[in-house]
């Protein structure tokens, strides 16, 4: 397979009916007790889309709220505000154990930190095991056993027989994610939330992964929420990226369009700052200390108006909303020019 | 060379576990000149940290240096005292460590652990020096009176750079300083770094597993493999041709933004247990190109061209003996 | 008593590394869990056959003799009390009050801990503010006047009262650990991990929570068994238990009032205190010992410094 | 501020807590100082009527007949206000305040002095054995401490008094606070006096008390020695010494100060069992006497000054965590 | 209470109501002045350092050292009085009123000369104050009015008061009217704390700490030449353990202890150590008579206990012979062998146990091996000598057949259950007087009961008999001679009817040092009773010690 196809197939499928979509998605946090009360804008009145058999990045800051994106999305977080529809049906309508275990069943999480995901008190097997015994009630014991081996396997753990027995403080970091990661994989889902799921791997090992999602998307159908710092492996899956800066998705595209031709200024600083052995470094953003900016109580305007190069007065008035500016190609940006083709 | 700054021979660090003992660093050779960037790369758990710390003789138990010698500056530092070592570290060398967010004492303002650093050595200070290097690396002074909490992870990670200009050392040691900060942040800090050693002349050991970076900042490459360097040699040199199946393996590893998408493959298999590598070569199991000498002769560094490399394909050339 | 205090340390820590092939293991390669064990079974041993320790002729520790304050001879090992009871026959026999009290009010009181904890966390908002305030309250009451107040009262000698007087006044150290640590686990992944997973409440805080929480949960044990060793023996030492029973509190409280030591007889003034002693001990070592199990951070090392310049 | 406020308030209702199980506790039990005196007063064929009890003890200020509730108010009032009455004990009449301002020194002086010198000994002792881990002090120190530790305080006290106070020439007295024969007075008799009355009762504090300060600050000292900090600190070339007590040190004190603050409860319990055992006329033998006559007023004042002691260190440590660790302060 | 156990538990040890005295003490002669007593007697507190005399819980350190009653009245001598404050008195003949003659001559310790005015104010003050009344002299005494006429003090009563004159001539301390009629101490007595007692005692407070309090010879005492000792230390003790020490190694000469292994621990380290417990009322199994206690109500099962008892080993082992036994008559021997019936005694067959007698009685009430008598008994915790007796009972009952469990409770409990009757059986005792007939009547008279559920006065066992009452009521107005002989007739009712069961004699504990003091109360002299405990027998006793080494 090459990834060019791949990405057409995917990105005429979501075209036609979307898997999942989430309208004004917000989620605020409290921070500070009592009197002192102030809202932090984890994630502000977010749309997207994620398409049958699409693989979606999402990409960003640190602090910009990937994290809290997914947690919405798996259910972890209830949101503040906003809806997430899901095969049409809106989640927060799922009433009954059985739609809700339906809905857990087909969008499981894989959490952004291993050390902290997976139980120490039990074998890391536990959790794939699970897993399966509550979305494969058909499965027997044995069969269960051989199927977590398959996808412990599958994630590039070997010998699985060994590796599912040990407990989670005899793994390193990069195997407990693989291990997340198989988690997610076990029950046959039809979207699976990563967050961050190669952060620790090798390169080396993190490419088997990367091919492993593809493949998965290609054979079984899956679709991705793949959230990542690595703009670089987000390029060779991912058939759309999000830009997310302070609780905004300030930029979302065909992956190659929007890392070709950036339409907002930070995902310009963004890419600017990948670097990369087979380019020569770029020059041009020195003067940016990179700190993420904390989203509390926030007054309307861009909220990356005090960074951006290209800020004008309307930058500080008004909130910029998407607007299509290329192909399926959105941006955030009041001063952004449109394709010209 | 004459401005031979920091000489690593037969550098052996062993974990004492209980049982088989880890040794995390295996007879490892390294020559740092002086106001040179040496890149060290390698596989999480290879051993990276613990031979930053042998260097510098931080390793605690139950770390401790079973063999092999570090001269800096002409000087042993394994045989040194305690005392001796005292005047000499941050003065000469000076070390950030990996994650910055424990290594500042979260009960000390960031003025008073620069005051602590001062009083400790004999060394003239001019009162405004931690404001100076503050400003350096590009935060306020006023933050001298803040306590690391009410810092960021990144004005930390700064902060500890600027803690470590303070004497303008010779030889400055990182081990992952940029890992807590994303791309952007972690490219700002990574230019200044560059542009200081510029300006300084200061030589330094950047410790990372992040391949790109390398490539664009360190004059010098040590790719590590349990415990042991594989491959050592000038930066680009590596990169245009590794002469290890596993440097290789890392550059084919990982996509570019840029250039056209290929699909790419990892090295398959796992790191070796340090407790009990395997015979031989240590990649042997995993290595694409291993041959029947492999699991049997254990390689050692050869000189191929520019660079070194630990791999039996180059046994024709074997690295001509030093004088140490 | 302020060993309940040792106890204490870097719960958190704990709870991620447990020791493969479980505690027993660990327990046998620890020097100090191994001295600790070796004494908590032979008490048990004396709790469940004291007939076996005892010589034929004293079987009846309780039996009046004609020779009251003798010295300790080859009949009477310890010497005899003020009754003419035999203080060896006593001792062996006591065994058994002492370390039912030990483990029943432990117990109890890690239960109340576990519950109570765990709850707080759990439950969160203006039940946590409540059940933690509760926690300090308890945590703060002067416990051991409180404990004489109510022993003094609650119709004394009652091994029942004193259990469920040790109990409440005990538990509240342990719930403050066990809500730091079950807070600390509510922020942790793996139980969001298990509600995607499609995990149910109970199944979560039963199966998911509990077992992270072992280890803590036997120091705590061992803390408040420890705790309610000594505290019941100083209530009985006292007075405040009840005078006709056999545990090793009551009987200090004989010599004290019978005057053992200035009637030149140590061996019944001290012994009972040394069986106390050592049973705490034996507590206290497995405590410790846990705490380095469960942490390894903890372990004793051997110190070396091999700085050979080959 | 808004700290503060959440540990008055904190403050203030345990203080009230504990207020108010200290009436409840003893009043619902059997009992009561109406029999207590009744049998004081049962003398020499006496025929003593119950009313004649009840004027009694309405003359020392109890009138047990009154409504539950309004003893409750009143003695909440009185509590606050510091009027604490009289004894209805075995010291019938004597203003409980004179009670407690005689014995208070003594406790103060004894088991205050005792408590604090453990507990900074035992922190110093921890910190050398965690800096020095594995050397010879730390192979002694933990197994040593971990037995004493859970030595009962009386036994100590016993042991103690077998050892040096017992037998035909006694190296030092066992009980009282100072020679029977002395009136205090600022001499040098009088003083060496409480000194050598003061030293086995003391010893007997510190040597329990003092394990498990050793055992939880040397735990924190390892923990704290593994953080990157302290290596930082080694590669600054900051001297051993310092990183010891400045860094590795201090940071490792200030939970064992928090649980200092919180175990002082467990520490007051000990000193009542150490007073009993000596006969040192402090405040826990006070206390102890009180409880076993009946006698309310006393009892009362006394439980109040001991949660308030503790309630103030805890406030006290808390404030000095509050200084020590900036963390504490932002995070209020 | 006493049982003489270890540390006393809130009260100090008790005092016991003294009695006779017909001369006036052993020494008579006439000694030099000097030397120092030290008394060693556990308080279990330290001093408040309050000598106010109608402070039950201080008037131990304050009668007989500093005031003095109007008669003294020896226990020990079936009540023979000495004149104190009052050279005579006199009842009339329906013995409802009594005229003391006030001394002349006597004076206040401040130099203010005493009168019968202060008799006078110090009775009507507790009338006016009844919580001065400890002895109910107005309320349950029948005492109606107290006048004076120059030197004679007259006392009218309701009816025949001659039982109270225990309560009222020797118990009271008379106190100044000069110092109680101003300040606090006129307007609350009850609670004054009166720390410079004014008195006419032979001693005054020199000093008073919480640790001692030190007491000099009253220079302005009416007894010529007396008190011969100069001084008098009295250290609080905490715990039992320090006194007997300090009485062992002669640091203090004058002990009220209960010592355990007396003869090992304290006669064997000085022959000039010295003891004696001489008895003065009983400490008996109570057993409730009520109907409500199907067992113990049944007159089998009493008697059945009070036969299986074999006293003396109790005595022996449970009191290490310091308290002799007891015997059914409830009659305390040798002490008021006067009123004592051996005869009827061994008639009844109770001057020995007999198991036989007892397992047939058993049998009779329905008891056999496979229905088993379960009793339980209380007793008092920390009365350690009453905790061995039981057990050495319980063994002796277990011979007959019955199960005995024994109660430890916490002295309020142990009321709480005794006085309201809630028990089997109970381990109790009760003071005595200078006569049996004032333990007797505590114990055996129904209006010292009340019903099951209220507080008994000291009728704890419920026992009523009309004709028992008659008996007593007769007491009160009949010549010594009829006393004697009432006295034997109701003691009969205890054999016949077993309403209790004497087990042991309580005693007073009495250690005393003849290194350098004499003049002490012994066997052969029982010129008060002993114990420094007791009130004003102290009195006695201080005035009559004197230093051998002050008469060199
Ligand atoms: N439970 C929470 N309570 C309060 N604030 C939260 C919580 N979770 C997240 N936040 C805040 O919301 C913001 C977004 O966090 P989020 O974890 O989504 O970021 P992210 O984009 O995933 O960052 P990273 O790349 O570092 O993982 C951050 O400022 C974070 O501090
Ligand atoms: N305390 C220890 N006991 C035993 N083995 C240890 C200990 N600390 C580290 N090791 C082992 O030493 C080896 C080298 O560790 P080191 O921290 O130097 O790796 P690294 O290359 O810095 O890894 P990373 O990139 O994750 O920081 C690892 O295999 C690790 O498992
Ligand atoms: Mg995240
Ligand atoms: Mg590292």
């Amino acid at each position: 397979m090459t990834s060019t196809d791949v990405t057409e197939a995917g990105a005429t499928e979501s075209a036609a009916a979307p898997l999942l979509e989430a309208r004004e998605l917000t989620r605020h946090f409290r921070v500070g007790r009592g009197f002192g009360r102030q809202m932090l804008h984890a994630v502000d009145e977010v749309n997207f889309t994620i398409g049958k058999q699409e693989i979606v990045a999402l990409a960003g800051e640190s602090g910009s709220g990937k994290s809290t994106i997914a947690r919405l999305l798996a259910g972890v977080y209830k949101p503040t505000s906003g809806e997430i529809f899901y095969q049409g049906r809106a989640t927060s309508t799922y009433r009954s154990r059985k739609d809700q275990l339906a809905y857990r069943g087909d969008v499981p999480m894989v959490f952004q930190d291993p050390f902290s995901s997976l139980n120490p008190a039990f074998r890391v097997s536990h959790g794939v095991l699970r897993s399966l015994k509550l979305h494969r009630p058909e499965l027997s014991r044995a069969e269960r056993f051989e199927e977590a081996e398959r996808v412990i396997e599958a994630v590039g753990l070997s010998p699985a027989g060994d590796i599912m027995n040990r407990y989670p403080y005899e793994l390193s970091g990069g195997q407990r994610q693989r291990i997340g990661f198989a988690q997610a994989l076990a029950h046959k889902p039809k979207l699976i939330l990563a967050d961050e799921p190669v952060s620790m791997l090798d390169v080396s090992i993190r490419i088997g992964l990367l091919n492993l999602m593809a493949e998965l998307r290609e054979t079984q159908g899956v679709s991705f929420l793949y959230i990542t710092h690595d703009i670089a492996s987000a390029r060779y899956v991912a058939d759309r990226l999000m830009i997310m800066y302070a609780g905004h998705v300030v930029e979302t595209g065909p992956t190659e369009s929007v890392l070709q031709n950036p339409k907002h200024p930070y995902t310009d600083l963004l890419l600017g700052a990948v670097p990369d052995p087979r380019a020569p470094l770029s020059t041009g953003i020195e003067g940016d200390t990179g700190e993420p900016p904390k989203v509390i109580d926030p007054t309307p305007g861009c909220r990356f108006r005090w960074r951006c190069p290209l800020a004008v007065d309307r930058c500080h008035s008004e909130t910029p909303l998407l607007r299509v500016l290329g192909q399926n190609h959105q941006a955030a940006c009041h001063v952004a020019d449109p394709d010209t083709n | 060379m004459p401005d031979q700054l920091l000489e690593v021979r037969d550098l052996t660090v062993e974990y004492d576990t209980g049982d088989r003992p880890v040794v995390a660093v295996d007879h490892v050779d390294l020559d740092v000149h002086a106001g040179e960037f040496v890149g060290v790369v390698g596989e999480s758990g290879c051993g990276k940290s613990t031979l930053l710390f042998a260097i510098a003789q931080l390793l605690s138990s139950p770390a401790a240096i079973t063999g092999g010698s570090v001269r800096f500056q002409g000087q042993d530092l394994v045989t040194m005292s305690e005392k001796k070592l005292s005047a000499l570290r941050w003065r000469d060398f000076s070390v950030v460590m990996q994650s910055a967010m424990n290594a500042l004492n979260p009960v000390k303002s960031i003025g008073a652990q620069f005051r602590d650093t001062i009083m400790a050595h004999d060394e003239p200070v001019a009162d405004e020096r931690p404001a100076e290097v503050l400003r350096l690396v590009g935060i306020d002074p006023i933050h001298l009176n803040s306590y690391p909490h009410q810092l960021s992870g990144g004005m930390r990670q700064r902060a500890m750079i600027a803690m470590a200009l303070l004497f303008t050392p010779d030889l400055i040691i990182m081990d992952e300083p940029t890992s807590a900060l994303d791309v952007v942040a972690q490219r700002s800090l990574m230019v200044q770094i560059k542009e200081l050693q510029k300006q300084l002349g200061f030589a330094v050991i950047f410790v990372t597993h992040d391949m790109s970076l390398v490539s664009h900042f360190s004059d010098k490459l040590v790719v590590m493999y349990a415990g042991q360097v594989v491959e050592f040699g000038d930066t680009r040199a590596v990169f245009d041709a590794p002469q290890h199946p596993y440097s290789a393996g890392l550059l084919d590893a990982f996509p570019s933004i840029r250039g056209p998408k290929v699909p790419l493959t990892g090295i398959p298999g796992t790191p070796p247990n340090l407790a009990s590598p395997p015979p031989g070569c240590r990649f042997q199991p995993r290595c694409p190109k291993a041959f029947e000498d492999c699991p049997k002769i254990e390689p050692e560094l050869y000189q191929v061209g520019a660079v070194q490399a630990r791999c039996l394909l180059h046994v024709k050339e074997p690295v001509q003996e030093r004088t140490s | 008593m302020s060993a309940v205090v040792a106890g204490a340390s870097a719960p958190v820590a704990s709870a991620t590394r447990r020791p493969r092939g479980g505690l027993f293991r660990a327990i046998l390669r620890n020097r100090k869990a191994m001295v600790g064990a070796a004494l908590l079974f032979l008490f048990i041993l004396l709790a469940l056959f004291p007939g076996l320790f005892v010589p034929g002729a004293h079987h009846d520790p309780q039996a009046i003799g004609d020779l009251p304050l003798q010295k300790p001879s080859g009949a009477h090992w310890l010497g005899t009390t003020g009754l003419g009871q035999d203080v060896y026959a006593q001792l062996i026999y006591s065994t058994r009050e002492s370390l039912v009290i030990a483990v029943v009010a432990g117990l109890g009181a890690t239960i109340l801990s576990v519950i109570i904890g765990v709850s707080a966390a759990y439950l969160g908002g203006l039940a946590d503010d409540g059940l933690s305030m509760l926690t300090d309250i308890f945590l703060v009451l002067p416990t051991f006047p409180l404990i004489i107040v109510l022993a003094t009262y609650a119709g004394k000698g009652n091994l029942t009262v004193i259990i469920i007087v040790l109990i409440l006044t005990g538990w509240s150290y342990g719930a403050r650990q066990m809500r730091a640590q079950a807070l600390s686990l509510r922020n942790r992944d793996f139980l969001e991990s298990a509600r995607v997973r499609g995990e149910r409440r109970s199944y979560i805080i039963v199966v998911e929570v509990l077992p992270t929480m072992i280890s803590l949960i036997v120091a705590n044990f061992l803390g408040a068994a420890l705790y309610s060793v000594l505290t019941a023996a100083g209530l009985q030492f006292l007075g405040l238990g009840d005078p006709s029973s056999l545990s090793w509190g009551t009987m200090l409280y004989w010599a004290q009032n019978q005057g053992a030591l200035v009637n030149g007889l140590p061996a019944w003034a001290l012994s009972p205190g040394l069986a106390v002693a050592l049973l705490g001990v034996s507590f206290a070592l497995l405590n410790y010992a846990f705490d380095e199990i469960s942490n390894p951070a903890l372990r004793p090392v051997r110190r070396r410094r091999a700085r050979s310049a080959s | 501020m808004r700290y503060l406020i959440r540990r008055l308030g904190f403050f203030v209702l345990t203080l009230w807590a504990a207020m108010t199980l200290n009436f409840f506790i003893p009043r619902m039990m059997p009992g009561s100082p109406e029999e207590a005196l009744r049998q004081r007063l049962s003398k020499g064929g006496a025929v003593v009527t119950p009313e004649q009890l009840r004027t009694v003890l309405a003359e020392f200020g109890f009138d047990p007949g009154q409504n539950l509730m309004l003893q409750y108010v009143e003695y909440l009032r009185s509590m606050v206000t510091g009027h604490w009455g009289v004894s209805i004990g075995s010291s019938l009449g004597s203003p409980v305040t004179t009670l407690i301002g005689d014995a208070l020194p003594w406790t103060l002086g004894l088991v205050g002095i005792s408590t604090v010198l453990a507990f900074v000994l035992g922190t110093l002792i921890g910190t050398v054995a965690g800096w020095r881990r594995g050397g010879l002090i730390d192979g002694i120190v933990p197994p040593v401490f971990i037995v004493t530790s859970a030595l009962p305080y009386f036994w100590v006290a016993l042991l103690l008094i077998s050892l040096f106070a017992i037998g035909s020439n006694p190296v030092l007295p066992n009980d009282f606070n100072y020679d029977q024969g002395l009136t205090p007075a600022f001499t040098g008799e009088f003083i060496w006096s409480v000194i050598k009355h003061g030293i086995l009762p003391a010893s007997t504090i510190l040597v329990t008390a003092v394990g498990g300060w050793i055992l939880t600050m040397r735990n924190n000292m390892v923990t704290t020695l593994a953080e990157d900090y302290v290596r930082m600190a080694r590669a600054k070339g900051i001297p051993g010494r310092k990183i010891m007590f400045g860094y590795a040190g201090r940071n490792a004190f200030l939970p064992n100060l928090s649980g200092f603050a919180m175990s002082l409860g467990f520490v007051i319990s000990g000193t009542i069992l150490v007073e009993y055992v000596f006969n040192y006329p402090g405040l826990g033998y006070m206390f102890y006497n009180a409880t076993v006559s009946t006698d309310y007023p006393l009892l009362q004042a006394l439980f109040l000054l001991v949660t308030l002691a503790v309630l103030i260190c805890v406030l006290l440590c808390d404030f000095a965590v509050f200084l020590l660790d900036p963390r504490a302060r932002t995070k209020g | 209470g006493c049982g003489g156990g270890d540390k006393p538990i809130g009260d100090a040890a008790s005092s016991n109501p003294s009695s006779s005295a017909s001369s006036g003490g052993g020494g008579t002669g006439q000694y030099k002045k000097g030397g120092t007593v030290t008394i060693a007697n556990v308080g279990g507190q330290t001093w408040p350092c309050q000598f106010n005399p109608f402070n039950p819980a201080v008037n131990q350190v304050a009668l007989g050292f500093v005031y003095e009653p109007l008669t003294f009245v020896n226990v020990l001598k079936a009540g023979a009085t000495t004149p104190m404050l009052a050279t005579g008195f006199a009842w009339s003949p329906k013995k409802d009123s009594i005229v003391f003659t006030i001394r002349d001559g006597v004076k206040w310790s401040d130099g203010q000369p005493f009168s019968a005015d202060d008799v006078v104010y110090t009775f009507t003050r507790m009338k006016e104050q009844p919580a001065l009344d400890l002895y109910s002299l107005w309320t349950g005494a029948g005492l109606t009015s107290v006048t004076a006429a120059g030197n004679k003090v007259t006392l009218k009563f309701k009816a025949a008061a001659e039982p109270y004159f225990f309560n009222f001539a020797n118990q009271v301390g008379i106190v100044p009217k000069h110092i109680w009629s101003t300040g606090e101490a006129a307007s609350k007595p009850a609670t004054w704390t009166n720390t410079k007692p004014i008195g006419t005692g032979p001693f005054t407070v020199e000093s008073c700490t919480g640790n001692n309090i030190s007491y000099v010879a009253n220079g302005n005492y009416w007894q010529p030449g007396k008190p011969y000792v100069e001084k008098v230390q009295y250290p609080a003790y905490l715990d039992n353990n320090p006194a007997n020490l300090d009485l062992a190694s002669g640091k203090a000469q004058w002990g009220g202890q209960y010592i355990p292994n007396i003869d090992n621990f304290y006669k064997s380290k000085s022959p000039e150590n010295n003891y004696w417990f001489p008895p003065t009322a009983n400490v008996a199994l109570v057993p409730n008579n009520d109907p409500s206690r199907p067992a113990t109500s049944k007159l089998e099962v009493r008697q059945a206990i009070a036969y299986a008892l074999d006293r003396e080993q109790i005595s022996k082992i449970g009191e290490s012979g310091y308290q002799p036994a007891a015997n059914q008559t409830g009659v305390v021997t040798p002490t008021f062998d006067k009123y004592f019936d051996k005869d009827a005694l061994t008639a009844a067959g109770y001057d020995k146990p007999n198991l036989d007698k007892a397992k047939q009685l058993l049998q009779t009430a329905g008891y056999s091996e496979s229905n088993p008598l379960k009793l339980n008994v209380i007793t008092v915790t920390g009365y350690t000598d009453w905790d061995a007796s039981l057990a050495v009972v319980k063994q002796q009952l277990a011979k007959v057949g019955i199960e005995l469990t024994v109660q430890d409770l916490q002295q309020q409990s142990y009321n709480q259950k005794l006085y309201t009757g809630d028990y089997d059986l109970a381990y109790s005792s009760l003071s005595g007087g200078p006569t049996p007939y004032y333990e007797l009547r505590q114990l055996l008279y129904s209006k010292n009961t009340a019903p099951i559920g209220k507080q008994a006065n000291s009728n704890y066992s419920r026992y009523q008999n009309p004709e028992v009452d008659k008996l007593f009521d007769q007491y009160a107005a009949a010549d010594p001679d009829t006393q004697v002989k009432l006295i034997k007739q109701i003691s009969s009712y205890m054999i016949k009817d077993v309403p209790l069961i004497p087990t042991t004699e309580s005693v007073d504990w009495y250690q005393y040092n003849t290194k350098d003091l004499e003049g002490w109360p012994t066997q052969d002299d029982p010129y008060a009773q002993p114990a420094p405990y007791n009130i004003p027998d102290v009195g006695q006793v201080l005035t009559n010690l004197y230093s051998k080494s002050a008469q060199k």
